[in-house]
């Protein structure tokens, strides 16, 4: 497909850096799935759908900045959505979100919710401000929260967060690689998802340019279960846009 | 029955992974080897780092791709890695490479340890590299002897299609040495966006593949046949086996398939099924079929 | 809305039938005017009558048609009988012409009545005539000059995208004294019949129309824009309104429609239709979306 | 569509100079469509379906000669079918079939009898041996037969046999040209419909060589209303392969 235009039809603040992006285009989505972002002349990037019409985008870098810089009424290239998504399992499940990683948990939580499924969300930031979509996540189940400056929960990791993991049907996890990996060491690899993070170029699992073990991220993920991951790289080596390994 | 000997390395079939198409990490080459291809291609490998153009880097148009990823590659001081770990995959592993000049091509080949090289003289979209040197037949002479002065594997020449008469660039590399040519690289091409005007790609222009442009890849292959001594190695929009066996009766010795793998991991396995029935079915060898609409 | 000036005639709309396309008889061109096309462009006419290649002549692939007709065509001694009546559809008529010489070419323009000529030097499948010639500058800019001399109406050239640097013959066009380019001519292109082997067209190769060659099209357009101080008319792969609007976009003044012609007789009012209302919705006119990529 | 690969299963020498082949393929048919056959090596020529599995061939020329040379177990190339077909109308139908005309209009007579209608032939020939398809249209209703030699039938034409057009409900024809204006002088040109022949090249309504006023024989014909061709240079100029015109 080529890219869709959409035009931004709202622009919501969620916390100082992050901002959610809301359009006149609706994707029929699985939770976690994403899109290619075209900020045109600037470049395109990956993005989850933290709406079915919605991404949500903390400002790290030049593309990122030039998304801040549009107003409702500008629009986007869009191609997708993409991706596997999280497989939803019955039950009582975990959401362990750290930073914007929130983004594709919040939309996992209201479909679990809506399906009866018990949701408990385990959501971490920096700071008291920086916690993404608690609101929609208090409404879909219990939150705990942890902030590493302590302004708000437990003073320390999200990661600290999690207490008996086994009692969870299923525990679903995005934020950065370090605290995604410390969530793995902590749980049954079997029963845990995780929605990585690996640079994006063609996005449709041709390039090869997201392979994580010769699994790309944007075709055969962005979701892997916790056993697939175990015995990987992840959360040992990352690759740049050269394909360069690098410590995580 | 699909095994043949390509420039001296035995494969299992003729079915390939072309350069570019998840050939980045030792783990995805191998992946695609263990998923049934005779040999794999890396990614093209220059001498330093490039991250390559910026996105988009890759679009889907009408029955095939464009893309300019501008050759993003880790450069060769970082690559012997990968290739030992794609070699688990217990296939031939050929390093695809590209540089500005001969010398470039021969640091690179010299340095990598492969059981073949694809000399990448035809990519269309990357500055001074690839199809501006595959275009004039003397830096193709000249690159290709470099190299296979300095490399005792086989060496390959991937040539472009966007030329006035590729059978003189195909010619130019069998002079200087060539085991085999490869044809083809992508077809010039560019997509512009009508809601903003903008072209597509970040590179603006790109490279044409898929199923658009097998017809191309029939000709090319077809022509190549005629007049070289050496074989020819078929790659452009092959998609199926029949798009397979259609390539191979054009001329080629063996194939590569690029961007189908996208939409199936398995199509190494599932062309060589299909072609492995229909030989059968009409009693013929690979050897049969190979340059066959040339006889009729 | 969509009405312009191009070298000199006044067009309705930038929608043309291109060459070769319903363009033998007089009443197939009065139909396809009377269809909603800004102009129509004849069949090429040569010196003398042929019957063009043994069928297969044309087969359709994916994405696309790959055609050798072989130029068949009743000379330019029997053709004013049918641009007469194709006048009659109350459009200009462009009579595109063929010949192995400029000779050849300003005899037949001498000859003919016509709003305009279009120099089909671009054929890439009858030996001797089109592409061989329209890959080399110097005969190029003979040939134009030729028939700029013996005729007053404008001269458009119509190039092959088959060459290493369609700049190049652009160029050699306007030295000329071309009016216009028209871009793209065919892709060469082939397809065997797996079954017996044997190329499927009677002349074995021919050229690739429709849809799969739209991004060379785009891309060539693109290219001519940037050099040329005449006008481009874009041809090649044009099937809806939006891919009308990219080539515009890419550079193109007007454009030629021929394959998806086959599958609707009315996709010129369709297209000029729909062109209108995006270009309503935009607020923009014809002329602002011409070249717009060039401006981003 | 690419040829489709057509096993010739059995040969029928239906007079001495017409054979109709079938083959392993059957083809979704209207009567009246046909198929462009692909001898390889040879050329490729329009052929009237005359069975959903065959071709009814008479010898003429090259590539008809080079059919005829074929065996059961050749094959062939077949694109098709083509063109629109007969438009098959209630009540009481007169064909009227001239030579190897008859083939396109066999299965258009079986069809119409199957369907309840009344089917009435008139069947030319030049002598009674080149009678095509005789058995078929006599299981489909009544037959009236016309030769030049007069060996069966009446002695002339077969538009002679034609008595009280207005009779019928509809009048399709097929035939040399010349005997098809006739008929077309003879009827109400608006209850009649005659399948055409002229120069096909693609087959597929783009090159245009098969037009007469500017109408495609291959794809908006074969078969035209009387009432089109009335105006038209129907039965007055043919063209060649050229696309020259000449006198029919
Ligand atoms: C599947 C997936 C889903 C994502 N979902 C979200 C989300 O919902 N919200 C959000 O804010 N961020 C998300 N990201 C991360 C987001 O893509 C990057 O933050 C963004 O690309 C940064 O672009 P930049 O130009 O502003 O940064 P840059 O200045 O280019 O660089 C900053 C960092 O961003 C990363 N980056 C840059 N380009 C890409 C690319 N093409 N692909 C992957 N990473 C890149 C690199 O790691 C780089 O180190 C997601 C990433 C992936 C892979
Ligand atoms: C729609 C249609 C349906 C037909 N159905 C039948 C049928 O059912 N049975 C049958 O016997 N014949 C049929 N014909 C006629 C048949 O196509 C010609 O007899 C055949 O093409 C002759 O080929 P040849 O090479 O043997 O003859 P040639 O030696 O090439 O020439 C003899 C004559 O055949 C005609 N011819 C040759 N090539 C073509 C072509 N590509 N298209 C049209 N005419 C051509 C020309 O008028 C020529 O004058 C049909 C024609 C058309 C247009
Ligand atoms: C995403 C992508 C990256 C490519 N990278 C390279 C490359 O690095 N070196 C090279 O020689 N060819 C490269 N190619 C060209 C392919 O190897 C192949 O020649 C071309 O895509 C045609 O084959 P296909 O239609 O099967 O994809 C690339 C193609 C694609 C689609
Ligand atoms: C059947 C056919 C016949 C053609 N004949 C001619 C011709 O006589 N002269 C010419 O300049 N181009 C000829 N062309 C090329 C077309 O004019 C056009 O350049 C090409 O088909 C690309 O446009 P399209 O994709 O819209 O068909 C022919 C194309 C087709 C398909
Ligand atoms: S980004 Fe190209 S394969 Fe994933
Ligand atoms: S034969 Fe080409 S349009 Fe009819």
């Amino acid at each position: 497909m080529r890219p869709v235009n959409a035009v931004i039809t709202k622009i919501v603040d969620e916390t100082p850096a992050i901002r959610t992006f809301f359009f006149d285009t609706t994707f029929e989505l699985i939770p976690g799935q994403f899109v290619m972002v075209w900020i045109r002349g600037v470049d395109e990037i990956p993005m989850a759908l933290s709406y079915e019409n919605a991404i949500t985008v903390q400002k790290v870098g030049h593309a990122t900045s030039a998304l801040f810089e549009l107003e409702a009424c500008d629009s986007v290239g869009i191609r997708g959505p993409f991706g596997n998504g999280f497989g939803i399992e019955k039950g009582h499940i975990l959401l362990v979100a750290g930073g914007v990683g929130a983004a594709p948990l919040a939309p996992l939580a209201e479909k679990a919710d809506e399906s009866g499924i018990k949701v408990t969300t385990l959501l971490g930031a920096k700071t008291k401000d920086e916690l993404l979509f608690r609101g929609r996540f208090g409404a879909a189940g219990d939150v705990r929260v942890a902030t590493d400056d302590g302004s708000e929960g437990i003073h320390g990791f999200v990661t600290q967060l999690i207490e008996e993991p086994d009692r969870y049907s299923q525990i679903y996890c995005c934020g950065p690689e370090i605290m995604m990996k410390k969530v793995l060491d902590k749980v049954a690899p079997p029963k845990a998802q995780f929605s990585l993070h690996r640079y994006i170029k063609c996005g449709i699992g041709i390039c090869g340019a997201c392979c994580i073990d010769g699994l790309r991220v944007c075709r055969d993920g962005p979701v892997f279960s916790g056993e697939i991951l175990k015995k990987s790289e992840f959360g040992v080596y990352r690759r740049n846009e050269c394909g360069e390994r690098a410590r995580v | 029955m699909l095994s043949l000997t390509l420039t001296g390395l035995n494969l299992k079939n003729p079915l390939m992974l072309a350069a570019g198409i998840m050939g980045t990490t030792g783990d995805s080459l191998k992946r695609i080897a263990l998923a049934g291809a005779g040999a794999v291609v890396t990614k093209s490998i220059g001498t330093e780092s490039r991250g390559g153009h910026s996105n988009p880097s890759m679009v889907e148009v009408d029955c095939g791709y464009l893309n300019a990823m501008g050759l993003p590659n880790p450069s060769y001081k970082d690559f012997q890695y990968e290739i030992d770990r794609a070699s688990e995959g217990g296939v031939p592993v050929i390093a695809s490479i590209f540089g500005g000049c001969s010398l470039d091509f021969s640091e690179i080949a010299k340095s990598l340890d492969a059981d073949a090289f694809e000399l990448n003289v035809s990519c269309p979209h990357a500055h001074g590299y690839g199809a501006e040197i595959g275009t004039d037949p003397a830096l193709v002479e000249d690159i290709t002897h470099a190299v296979k002065t300095a490399v005792n594997v086989p060496v390959w020449v991937k040539l472009t299609p966007n030329v006035t008469d590729i059978k003189s660039i195909g010619l130019a590399a069998q002079h200087g040495g060539a085991d085999a040519v490869v044809a083809i690289n992508t077809v010039r091409g560019m997509a512009i966006d009508i809601e903003s005007s903008y072209p597509i790609l970040g590179n603006k222009f790109g490279g044409l593949s898929g199923r658009a442009i097998k017809p191309v890849t029939v000709k090319c292959v077809y022509d190549l046949y005629e007049v070289l001594d050496i074989p020819v190695i078929g790659v452009g929009g092959i998609s199926d086996w029949k798009d397979a066996v259609e390539v191979i009766m054009a001329g080629a010795k063996a194939v590569q398939i690029g961007s189908a793998v996208g939409n199936n991991i398995n199509i190494f396995n599932d062309i060589s099924s299909c072609m492995e029935a229909f030989l059968q079915e009409k009693e013929w060898s690979l050897d049969d079929i190979y340059g066959m609409a040339h006889e009729v």
